[in-house]
């Protein structure tokens, strides 16, 4: 409550998973539970009067009063603290063990791996060998089918990815004579087509162009216009090298100075002083190259 | 042709092919037909994997529809100096959740690994490991077809593919501790 | 005798290299001595050469100062389809168009084909498939002399070459009705 950014976490913690659930029902979920968190921080727990919903409200109280980061919880330390606090608040045990089991579903992978050092775990803190995790109710509740992001939290602390690059022979022969041949009948075809589609664009762009001139001629922004297409291609020009990206030519990295640097270059590759490429469409990044660089 | 032949031609298009092969490029090499092909893969599988396990470092695998000859794993850190540099790690970790939440929206991807995914996806998808399809104003990424074929993944469907990143994620969690 | 282990070793090393290795090659990844490495090297080729002669389509040989991993020369002309060739298809396409049009301006060609002109000329031109010279805001590109040694192309000059292009892919179309 006091912290206001572990508060910002469990809220985001929360648009995460709903954000992997299609499923309406779900997401309806997800969203009672957000407003219960504001409830909890504007004091309104008290007022919740479903058990279950009571043990979640105190869940996420105690991830809010602890600082505990819901990303990164350490789960045999949570479950200690929440079953302690779920019997001063004189929660049934039944519903809380079921949101410990709950939590350590969303949390952990259900493999009997880690559920053997928890185990072990667990042991060693006697207080708590009462608490017998096989006793838990293997029961279908909201989140028990959330794997996902288990998997993903898991996957994002351990430091090697599971997939490893194979080693394999990298066997390279000479190309055939009828591959030579192939090719070139195929690049001669390609080229034709190639050339009818550019001709059919550059109609079309000239048109655009003629059009947009039109329309500005003797306006300010034709003046501004020059003016920065002018300094744009000095930028390029000084370039120390052929190729640049756009964000390179663009002094401030602002919305609309990037406008600006954008319309330059597409006027000077229209005029064939530059080529404008963009490596992948439509958030790659966009390409400049300088013909007339040497 | 005898069967001892047989298995040499396909044990030749193993280890020359550089990638992995379907049993169609090698009925098309070979003029064998399906089933002899089939029978001839399984016993080098046995051959390389079990009988001869102990006497080679290269092993036969199945991956995805394909079939590939391939270094064993503990051999392959071990000539790293002479064959080709590996994937970015954290480029594998992106490819791994696409892998294993797919379908995944980009935009979802974008809240797991921050503004990196952006490249990532242009990354992995120039290399072929992923699609990317518009679905409204975001896009959905799974993997190709390639994937599995190239790690070497015997699966081919991405529930599949999930139940062996799940292990595979585990038995790292488990060495190293 | 060599250890098993390093028996594997030096094997993984020569199959994953897919070219010649030197025996310091081997010294810097393994960091084993010279004289194991000639001797487990040894081992190996009697191995692949003489026990298990007719158990593998591969062998060990011993080229100029270096020790390759190889398909025995009965099993090459098998598998020469399912190798990769060693210049992408869309790069060969290029060279063709090169070679045909030779002299040809890096600007024509990028009228041909589009913007990736300019990536592929850089490609072909690291090869030392192609030269490139200035030619006032362009450059000018012809292919080098390693172009029709590559191919087998009995013709030196541009003109004999565009011919043997021209002649050939006729050659071609006629046989394929």
């Amino acid at each position: 409550m006091e912290h206001p950014e572990i508060e910002y976490d469990v809220i985001n913690h929360l648009l995460f998973h709903k954000s992997l659930i299609d499923e309406q029902n779900n997401t309806e979920k997800i969203n009672y539970y957000e407003n219960m968190l504001r409830k909890i921080r504007e004091g309104e727990h008290i007022t919740i009067e479903d058990p279950f919903d009571k043990s979640i409200a105190l869940a996420f109280e105690l991830v809010i009063q602890q600082h505990l980061n819901p990303w990164d919880i350490d789960l045999v330390k949570f479950s200690t603290m929440y079953m302690k606090k779920a019997r001063e608040e004189k929660i049934d045990l039944i519903t809380a063990g079921r949101i410990i089991y709950m939590a350590w579903k969303v949390l952990k992978l259900q493999s009997d791996d880690l559920l053997l050092i928890m185990k072990t775990q667990q042991q060693e803190e006697e207080e708590y060998t009462s608490f017998n995790w096989d006793d838990l109710p293997v029961s279908e509740m909201w989140l028990t089918e959330n794997d996902p992001y288990s998997y993903t939290n898991l996957l994002m602390k351990t430091p090697e990815p599971p997939l490893d690059v194979p080693v394999r022979r990298e066997n390279k022969r000479k190309v055939t004579l009828i591959e030579l041949l192939d090719a070139f009948n195929q690049a001669k075809k390609e080229a034709e087509e190639y050339q009818l589609i550019e001709q059919q664009r550059r109609e079309e762009r000239e048109r655009l162009t003629q059009l947009a001139r039109k329309r500005m001629k003797g306006t300010t922004v034709e003046d501004h216009l020059e003016k920065d297409i002018a300094t744009v291609w000095e930028k390029i020009k000084k370039f120390p090298k052929k190729t640049m990206s756009l964000l390179d030519l663009c002094e401030k990295k602002e919305r609309e100075e990037i406008i600006k640097v954008l319309i330059s270059i597409l006027f000077l590759a229209y005029d064939n002083k530059i080529i404008v490429y963009q490596k992948r469409f439509p958030y790659g990044k966009i390409f400049i190259k300088n013909i007339g660089y040497s | 042709m005898s069967t001892k032949e047989e298995k040499r031609i396909i044990e030749s298009i193993l280890f020359s092919a550089s990638k992995p092969v379907s049993i169609n490029e090698i009925k098309e090499t070979t003029g064998l037909n399906t089933k002899k092909i089939k029978k001839t893969l399984e016993e080098l599988i046995e051959d390389y994997n079990v009988k001869r396990k102990n006497e080679t470092s290269m092993e036969i695998i199945k991956a995805g529809d394909k079939y590939t000859m391939q270094l064993k794993k503990q051999y392959t850190d071990k000539t790293i100096m002479i064959t080709q540099p590996e994937i970015e790690k954290h480029l594998l970790k992106t490819l791994t959740l696409i892998a294993f939440h797919q379908p995944l929206k980009q935009s979802n991807l974008r809240r797991m690994i921050g503004t990196k995914a952006y490249e990532h996806v242009d990354q992995l998808a120039s290399m072929k490991l992923i699609h990317t399809k518009k679905h409204g104003t975001t896009e959905m990424l799974t993997t190709t077809k390639l994937f599995p074929e190239y790690f070497g993944i015997d699966a081919t469907d991405p529930e599949e593919i999930k139940n062996f990143l799940m292990k595979k994620t585990i038995e790292k969690t488990k060495q190293q501790r």
